[in-house]
């Protein structure tokens, strides 16, 4: 191995500490008592990860192994919100791990759950299809173990079944879409394929099949289905994990992909993700007023948040990429605050998540709740939390290219995604418990979960109005 | 009227069975025939393969899906007791959507690869890929070379052990 | 006469869809599963088959064939793995018994 | 740091304040510091502006401030006012302040209460300081939220559905906003924010306008309850706590007027040409509808609150007719309902308390019983039908004479109409008074109540003395208005001839 | 003449100090400060009309017309605004005179009347209010000024009449006085809106050029102030307020229901006169018909009502209709060519207000004695309460024009303007003047004389009232006495000009028979103890005594109007659309919304072949819509 390739190795970076730190708490889960509470196990790989977090980031863009691999700034600053973002979704699972019966699963719980990020990481930087393929699958297959993980318990394994079955399905059709693209232009690398490419039927296949593979990934409509089920069933901090890191990967790496890939194809593309976005959005949203349970109605929150997502790839410009990351990075602290509320109401009740229960919560968990009410004020759209400047900066972007319509059909459905999420305050607020007493105890969560609401607050206020990290963002955008 | 060469006379054969067994595999009412026919269409893909000259690939499909995965079936099947309660009767009308649905999109690719115009290339018979080719290809750090998707495909693999032993094994 | 590459397409879009159809019909668990097979299979022979045919020089479509069939195994295995874990749950493993997450 | 800023950065820190109070003498103190700091600042900052208007000064906007925010999209923190903001700025500051002691004995969650009465508050003045349309929706959309759960959990009656349904609606219209500022912005090239620097451009296509025109008045135009979109009104007002009422009514629902007149007809003037005569079909319906609404409903805050959309409509009927006396009439009449709806509110919401109903068949000569509040009730009335010497006079004669000024036709039949709901005023004010003050009282269980308590006396007074003081002296604010309302007339008339 | 000013500042002090600081104050001491106060005002008055009539002349032959005060109010625009000043003309200076005068004697006369009633100082309070925004309208320096204090003069009148507030009949009335007044002040807006939009001021004294623009559109302009008007001064069919707010304090009648308020629609179109008869003469003649309607209507009503006060509720609508014949009959505006009428008017007024007033507080007397308005529980109080007897004789015979009471005087002027006008409308008035002559004799002798309701006032014997209610009586009866020779002429006429009143012998005869036979008439008539010709008269016309009594119905109309027109039939409907119409489509998104996340429900069945097939059909769709749109 000579120089070149060992500096070219040490490009990799993110994905190299992501390793190590998957090694290391693999050999650490190895040696440590399987059924011990495990909590310095759960802080160090939180410790890790919180270093791994500044690993990611790198100033000057990459294209190593042939083209195989691109690293920007922009895609590092992306992977620097996953990791961060996975940093938050582990603080809330401590105590969930620490419960005796899965305590002894959490070495691979981590171990599963840092790989799929690292095959996220990959997606995010292929450059090339095999490549990216090979991230999706990794960043899915496993998944798919954490999510059966509660593997005594019916709705887990389930919901496991479910996602691994249509993950297969899913990604059965994109490597068909992938053949068709090969077939039709004879490479898959990112930097070859956009002079290759003429727009022909079969390539508009492949473009369909490819974006409703990531569009199973981000869970849009008409490829959501599996969403709720999956969220409802997958242990709460899985959800929270699949809710908001796999879907802002699948989200960028799209935009992306169609961004730098298929520039011949804008056309296409736009139409059919400017189509998604709204289907997802106003089917999710006239859904989730349905919903009763908790999770279940924050999948279909997050459903009609990835349709919001899509609009930054619909603009497709710099601004656009930079709202996504931005609507990424939001969405991410607003959802796990979410569900870490969810998460910790359910450890500490037996497994209660219907919005039922949350009656009353105001007056036994005013904190809890308060923490809610921001993240849902957040997911709404509500100033001056940052969901309102992430909205309008997405909104912003499609709608400089054009896009009024579907930005005001979009706005449209922020009423009725007020409403839902107004249903869930009403509930904490207002409603009376069926027999004036509210179901949930006053009760005291983990520090890790509070370390992690905390964070997610501050995130929640933060990142709005201090304008500097979407400026970051749009300065890194422009550099990709 | 041209001779007809082994090379096509395989294909047709290969090719015949292949799409019958594929039908049987999903449509047999006994999932272990199902299971056979798949193993026939894995086959039948790896003749597709020494066609084509993929030697290697070829090999590889041979072991590890026709011997790895259909003994996987196998025994699951068996474990699962599929065999013994295999119902696969559904109502008329979800029937009838699967089977529109699925003539829809065969009719859709079909028409598209048809009429896309394929070059029609012709390929020396048996002309086998140089394994070493392969083996380099998969070292190489450069472009078409692909180590950096061998250490992905070996972290997803390794994952996919952990989790699969993780889910599957008691307690 | 050479076989035109257009038939392999063919016979790996019969393969492709005699899977979607299985999944739509199927009810037991692994029956879906060898469906799915079917068309992971259909995807690699197009690989294969373009990569040969038109694309010879250089091995993209090869090894994309060549890790499809990997990662699909690897899916095979895990898949097959929560399947017993749903029948250690529920002692079948129909459809019917994994739709009680609904609406 | 500019002196507007703090009009912002006091509320900010009065939140703090309840944040960290532990008993509800401190919150009450926390309330009473910050409302009165409040009030002196508007107090002063109107004896500054007049002052420097009086020294000559000419810019359209005065303390302005401005810091960038977000660079990529021309956001900027800035600020600045003239004669129209300050004047409103004054009333949101009345409001709050009496509004404070209006909810002096609020039970229960008292501190909660404040914090996000206060949130709302931060909303509105922030509004009124902003000149930039970014900042300027964050504001208004701060003011919204809170008001769900001001209604929903302290509210009466049907509160749950109200507080969703005004939220909802309101949240509506800001969709309809958020589509016409992006419409404004990249129109205007992507430029700039500012709305000064914007109406300087004026460079937004016509084709666009006439897109953008209506979905902006539209927007605001629901929170100022344009017929037919004002039917959040009834039910939120009859739900809210009385301070919330006072509030909204008496400053959230000016938000509407303000930013249809300083953002959609300022920044689009052609857009206005070309749907002027519809909207204005619209707020005159409003202007009358709502007056007759009002004369059959039996809860005195649905009287109020259709008099409300009555009231309102006359704020967007004067802005549409353009002239430079309707403009300022328009806005005379959001200062004067705001103040005296806001009394009306806070008398209704005095005699729940006491009585815990508002039928008006229910309630009856409440005069002997409480004589203080139906004095006040009185006076609100009056001035709610126009009684000169009370601000309500004022601002209906300034908004009528500016308004029959235009000099087409169909303006000045639209006009006439909208007279004759001073006549269906007197008719609603009057059945009310008669019916629940006058008479002899046939609840028993009411010989017994008691008249306002120090509190209550204070935010009345308070009120009363604001709405007479505009009502006698109007010369000074139409002075101050009519001059910040020129440039943007001017600027109408120039495309509107 | 600055101090003039004060005029209007001192009831207005008087008014917030009482309204203020009243409860803490005894009844005697705001009294005392409200009376005291008007005292000054009338005081004041006296000396401003004093020194503007020894004022020379000017070189034309006209009193000059002053504004000592004026400033701007609410400006509108360069031209248009409203002024708060004091004016000083003629017939501002004559109403000064009239109303502080009639206000003080009422503010004496209420000392007793409201002696111990709950809410004197209130009373006081309210009075010194009214009188304040009366004597702003009369010096008003411009139309929008004086819509002011109309409306002001409104208000007052409300709370005035609804100042026993437990009442329902008062509570009713005021609601009624004020909204039909209301009603018709909107008129008077609009047509302030066309004069000040086509005359381009307003001011009562445009310029040349905002006449010639305007000139088309003053027709209509004065047409709808006189709606305005109409409605203040109880024009047919606008009056209907006027009788029921009887309901206030008798003294409040005297004060505003007879004296002043009613006579501001006479004002105002005298106000008006100049642009009356140079660009809107056809509009002054509809007065003209308009006001003799009334007159006769009202003449007709009063001479079978049983309620006294009624009775002169309606001699007043019908006097006021008098004055406003009299605008009305001008041609022109010289005395001697077609504008005796106007002088006419502004005598009557000023007569009228002094015995008109003069009847009301004796009514209040007689109430105060019997504690009814009804005649049937009077009779034969002549006895009991000789200096009440006296007076209200007096007035009866003023208003019936029966010389030498002023009543006479005015009167004759107006009948000779309406002859000079046209001899039908003068023998129409002539006509009216009888029947007013007979039915304020059918009073007279049924209070006073006729059958003595024995049980009634054996019960509770009635007693002359104290000397502060005799006290005013006696001055305005001195008033009626003598105002008759005021050379009225030489104040006030239509071009300013000086004026000698000398009386047409004729009319002045046939008025005088006219008066007399109808008065002999009513003694034949009601005198007696029994009632012989009056009971078979209403034996024999039944209907048209009942339609007379129910004042021809006009009540019923106005109760169809309000409840089933405007309640019933505009807004009912409106509210009913307004909450299931508009309310009930937005009610509708929400219900839409539910009911489409139900319709598509189904698709999240929970059967994974379900999900990807809509996954597969998801895929055709696309693929279809690119390939056939793109």
């Amino acid at each position: 191995m000579n120089n070149s390739n060992l500096s070219a190795i040490l490009s990799l970076h993110a994905e190299l500490s992501l390793v190590v730190v998957l090694v290391v708490v693999l050999l650490a889960d190895l040696l440590r008592k399987p059924d011990a509470g495990g909590r310095w196990f759960r802080v160090m790989v939180c410790l890790l990860m919180g270093v791994q977090v500044f690993l990611d980031l790198t100033p000057d863009a990459r294209s190593l192994f042939g083209g195989m691999y691109v690293n920007t700034p922009f895609t590092s600053v992306v992977k620097s919100i996953l990791s961060a973002g996975t940093l938050l979704v582990f603080l809330q699972c401590g105590e969930w791990l620490g419960r005796r019966d899965t305590r002894f699963r959490q070495g691979e719980f981590y171990v599963l759950t840092l790989s799929t990020l690292l095959g996220m990481f990959f997606m995010l930087s292929s450059g090339h299809f095999l490549m990216f393929y090979i991230g999706l699958e990794t960043a899915s297959i496993p998944m798919a173990c954490v999510v059966a993980m509660d593997k005594y318990r019916h709705h887990s394994a389930e919901a496991g079944a479910k996602f691994i079955l249509s993950s297969m399905f899913s990604s059965a059709l994109l490597l068909y879409g992938l053949s068709l693209l090969y077939g039709t232009c004879g490479t898959l690398y990112f930097a070859d394929v956009p002079g290759l490419l003429q727009g022909s039927p079969l390539q508009q296949l492949a473009l369909v099949l490819f974006i409703a593979g990531m569009g199973f990934k981000m869970s849009l409509v008409p490829f959501h289905l599996w969403t709720a089920d999956v969220y409802q069933g997958a242990p709460t901090g899985v959800t929270a994990y699949l809710s908001v890191i796999s879907k802002g990967a699948a989200a960028v790496a799209l935009a992306v992909v169609l961004r730098f890939v298929f520039p011949l194809m804008k056309d296409d593309w736009t139409l059919t993700i400017a189509v998604l976005s709204v289907v997802s959005i106003t089917v999710a949203n006239l859904m989730a007023i349905l919903q009763g349970d908790m999770k279940r109605f924050m999948a279909f929150s997050s459903i009609s948040q990835a349709g919001y997502i899509v609009l930054g790839a619909l603009a497709g410009t710099t601004q656009g990429m930079a709202s996504m990351a931005y609507y990424i990075a939001v969405y991410v602290v607003a959802n796990v605050a979410v569900f870490a509320v969810i998460s910790t109401i359910e450890q500490h009740t037996g497994g209660l998540t219907s919005r039922d229960d949350y009656r009353g919560l105001y007056r036994t968990n005013p904190r809890l709740t308060l923490v809610m009410t921001l993240a849902l004020f957040s997911l709404g759209g509500i100033p001056p939390f940052a969901g309102f400047f992430s909205k309008f900066f997405i909104f912003a972007a499609a709608f400089e290219e054009g896009w009024w319509v579907v930005v005001f059909l979009a706005l449209l459905n922020t009423i009725i995604s007020l409403y839902y999420y107004l249903l869930v305050v009403k509930a904490m607020y207002i409603s009376e418990p069926e027999d004036g007493r509210c179901v949930v105890a006053p009760m005291r969560s983990a520090p890790g979960v509070r370390l992690c609401l905390v964070l997610c607050v501050a995130g929640i206020c933060a990142l709005g109005l201090c304008s500097g990290f979407y400026e970051g963002l749009e300065y890194w955008a422009e550099a990709l | 009227m041209e001779e007809i060469t082994l090379q096509q006379v395989i294909f047709g054969i290969v090719a015949l069975m292949m799409m019958v067994c594929s039908v049987l595999a999903v449509t047999s009412g006994k999932i272990l025939r199902a299971a056979t026919a798949l193993l026939f269409v894995l086959f039948g893909t790896s003749v597709f393969y020494f066609i084509l000259g993929y030697t290697y690939l070829g090999a590889v499909q041979l072991s590890v899906y026709a011997g790895g995965i259909v003994v996987l079936y196998v025994f699951s099947i068996l474990l699962t007791r599929s065999d013994k309660n295999m119902n696969e009767r559904i109502p008329r009308g979800r029937w009838f959507a699967a089977l529109a649905t699925t003539v829809a999109g065969f009719v859709l690719v079909a028409f598209l690869l048809l009429g896309h115009g394929f070059a029609d290339t012709v390929i020396p018979a048996l002309e086998e890929l140089n394994p070493g080719t392969v083996g380099e290809a998969l070292i190489g750090t450069g472009k078409y070379q692909f180590v950096l998707p061998f250490e992905g495909v070996s972290v997803l693999l390794l994952a996919c052990m952990i989790g699969a032993i993780m889910i599957a094994r008691k307690h | 006469m050479e076989v035109h590459v257009i038939c392999y397409l063919l016979v790996g879009a019969v393969m492709l869809f005699a899977g979607v159809y299985g999944f739509f019909t199927r009810r037991n668990l692994l029956a879906t599963l060898i469906s799915v097979e079917l068309m992971l299979n259909a995807a690699n022979i197009n690989f294969a088959v373009f990569n040969r045919y038109l694309f010879p020089g250089v091995l993209e479509g090869h090894f994309f064939s060549l890790f499809g069939i990997a990662i699909s195994a690897a899916e095979t295995a895990v898949a097959i793995a929560i399947m017993i874990n749903v029948y250690r749950n529920v002692r079948n493993i129909q459809t019917d018994d994994i739709s009680d997450l609904k609406g | 740091m500019n002196i507007l800023s703090l009009f912002v950065l006091i509320p900010a820190l009065m939140l703090l304040g309840l944040w960290a109070a532990r008993s509800i003498n401190q919150v009450r103190g926390v309330m009473v510091a910050g409302a009165s700091a409040l009030l002196a600042l508007s107090v002063w900052l109107t004896v500054a502006y007049l002052q420097a208007r009086g020294a000559g000064e000419t810019a359209e906007m005065l303390f302005t401030d401005s810091v960038m925010w977000y660079a990529p999209l021309h956001i900027c923190y800035s600020v600045g006012v003239d004669g129209i903001s300050v004047v409103m700025l004054l009333l949101s500051a009345i409001i709050v302040f009496t509004g404070t002691f209006a909810s002096w004995k609020l039970q229960p969650l008292t501190k909660e209460y404040f914090l996000w009465f206060t949130l709302l508050s931060t909303g509105v003045f922030g509004f009124f300081i902003s000149t930039d349309l970014f900042t300027m929706f964050m504001f208004y959309e701060v003011a919204l939220i809170p008001m769900y759960l001001l209604i929903g959990v302290w509210g009466s009656g049907r509160k749950e559905y109200a507080a969703m349904k005004l939220t909802l609606m309101l949240m509506g219209g800001s969709a309809f906003l958020l589509i016409g500022i992006l419409g404004i912005y990249y129109g205007a090239g992507a430029q700039t924010m500012d709305v000064v620097e914007l109406a300087r451009l004026h460079n937004i296509p016509e084709s666009m306008q006439h897109v953008f025109f209506p979905a902006v008045f539209l927007g605001f135009g629901v929170l100022g309850a344009l017929f037919p979109f004002h039917t959040w009104s009834p039910d939120g007002h009859a739900s809210a706590p009385t301070a919330v009422s006072m509030l909204h009514a008496g400053v959230l629902m000016k938000l509407g007027g303000y930013g249809c007149f300083r953002v959609a007809m300022y920044l689009m003037p052609e857009g206005l040409a070309a749907w002027g005569d519809f909207f204005l079909v619209l707020t005159t319906i409003s202007v009358v509808y709502g007056a007759f609404s009002a004369v059959v409903q039996t809860d005195l805050k649905y009287i109020n609150a259709y008099s409300s959309v009555s009231h309102c409509g006359l704020v967007l009927f004067a802005l549409l007719m353009m002239t430079r006396t309707s403009c300022t009439g328009a806005i005379l009449q959001m200062l004067s309902h705001g103040l005296m709806t806001a009394l009306f509110f806070a008398l209704i919401g005095m005699i729940y308390g006491r009585t815990h109903t508002r039928d008006v068949r229910e309630l009856s000569g409440l005069m002997k019983i409480m004589p203080f509040l139906a004095v006040g009730y009185v006076v609100a009335g009056l001035a709610n039908l126009g009684l000169p010497g009370l601000s309500g006079f004022v601002a209906e004669m300034t908004v009528f004479v500016g308004s029959f000024e235009h000099a087409d036709v169909f303006h000045r039949t639209c006009t006439i109409i909208a007279t004759t709901s001073i006549v269906v005023t007197a008719v609603y004010i009057l059945r009310v008074v008669g019916k629940i003050l006058f008479g002899t009282c046939h609840n028993p269980a009411h010989l017994k109540l008691t008249d306002a308590t120090w509190d209550e006396r204070l935010a009345v007074i308070c009120l009363i003395v604001c709405v007479a003081g505009l009502g006698l002296a109007p010369w000074w604010v139409s002075d101050a208005i009519g001059g910040s309302v020129e440039p943007i007339v001017s600027h109408l008339l120039v495309l509107n001839p | 003449m600055e101090y003039t000013i004060l005029i209007l500042l001192l009831p207005v002090l008087s008014f917030l100090l009482l309204a203020l600081a009243g409860m803490k104050m005894s009844h005697r001491v705001s009294g005392l400060i409200g009376t005291v106060v008007l005292g000054a005002v009338a005081a004041l008055s006296y000396m401003a009309a004093y020194d503007y009539f020894s004022l020379p002349r000017q070189a034309d032959g006209t009193f000059a017309t002053l504004v000592p005060w004026n400033a701007v109010w609410l400006p509108f625009t360069e031209s248009l605004h409203i002024d708060m000043g004091v004016l000083l003309d003629p017939i501002s200076v004559m109403m000064l005179v009239v109303i502080s005068t009639v206000s003080f004697m009422v503010h004496i006369y209420s000392f007793g009347y409201m002696k111990g009633e709950r809410g004197f100082q209130r009373y006081y309070a309210f009075l010194s209010l009214f009188t304040f925004s009366m004597l702003g309208l009369v010096v008003a320096t411009n139309i929008f000024q004086m819509y002011v204090f109309w409306e002001l003069v409104g208000v007052s009148s409300y709370l005035l009449i609804g100042f026993y507030y437990t009442k329902p009949e008062a509570i009713a009335a005021s609601k009624k006085a004020f909204i039909v007044t209301r009603f018709a002040d909107l008129g008077f807006l609009i047509g302030i809106l066309i004069y000040g939009f086509y005359v381009g001021t307003f001011s009562f004294t445009p310029t040349e050029t905002g006449l010639m623009q305007g000139a088309m559109m003053l027709p209509l302009a004065l047409g709808l102030m006189f709606v305005g008007g109409a409605g203040k001064s109880a024009m047919f069919p606008l009056h209907i307020w006027l009788p029921d707010a009887m309901e206030g304090p008798t003294p409040v009648s005297a004060l505003i229901h007879a004296a002043t308020m009613v006579v501001a629609g006479v004002y105002q179109v005298a106000r008006m006169f100049p642009l009356y008869i140079a660009y809107a003469p056809d509009t002054l003649h509809i007065v003209a018909y308009v006001g003799a309607f009334t007159a006769f209507y009202a003449a007709s009503v009063a001479c079978v009502q049983s309620d006294i006060k009624r009775v002169l509720a309606f001699s007043t609508i019908s006097q006021i209709g008098f004055m406003m014949v009299a605008l009305g009959v001008c041609t022109g505006a010289p005395s001697h060519e077609g504008g005796l009428g106007y002088m006419a008017s502004m005598f009557h007024l000023f007569t009228h207000a002094m015995f008109k007033a003069l009847l009301f507080l004796g009514a209040g007397c007689i109430i105060h004695a019997v504690h009814s308005n009804e005649m049937s529980t009077m009779g034969g109080l002549r006895k009991y309460m000789p200096v009440t007897h006296i007076t209200f004789l007096i007035a009866c015979l003023a208003i019936s024009g029966i010389p030498p009471f002023s009543g006479f005087f005015s009167k004759d002027e107006i009948l000779t303007a309406c002859f000079a006008f046209s001899p039908v409308m003068g023998w129409i008035m002539t006509l009216i003047a009888g029947m007013t002559a007979f039915y304020m004799f059918r009073l007279y002798y049924g209070i006073f004389w006729g059958r003595e309701n024995k049980e009634l006032h054996a019960a509770h014997v009635p007693h002359e009232s104290p000397l502060s209610m005799t006290f005013p009586l006696m001055v305005l009866a001195a008033i009626t006495c003598v105002a008759g020779f005021i050379p009225f002429g030489h104040f006030v006429t239509g071009d300013g000009l000086s004026y000698d009143i000398h009386l047409d012998a004729t009319v002045a005869a046939t008025s005088c028979v006219v008066a007399v036979v109808a008065i002999a008439l009513a003694t034949f008539m009601y005198a007696r103890d029994t009632q012989p010709v009056a009971d078979a008269l209403a034996r024999r016309f039944p209907r048209l005594h009942e339609a007379a009594y129910r004042r021809f119905y006009m009540d019923e109309a106005w109760l169809f109007v309000t409840k089933r027109i405007i309640f019933r039939c505009v807004s009912r409907p409106v509210a009913w659309f307004d909450r299931h119409v508009v309310d009930g489509f937005m009610n509708f998104l929400a219900w839409a919304a539910n009911a489409s996340g139900e319709e598509v429900q189904p698709m999240q069945s929970g059967r994974i072949q379900a999900y990807v097939l809509w996954f597969m059909a998801g895929i055709i769709v696309l693929t279809l819509m690119l390939l056939l749109c793109v």
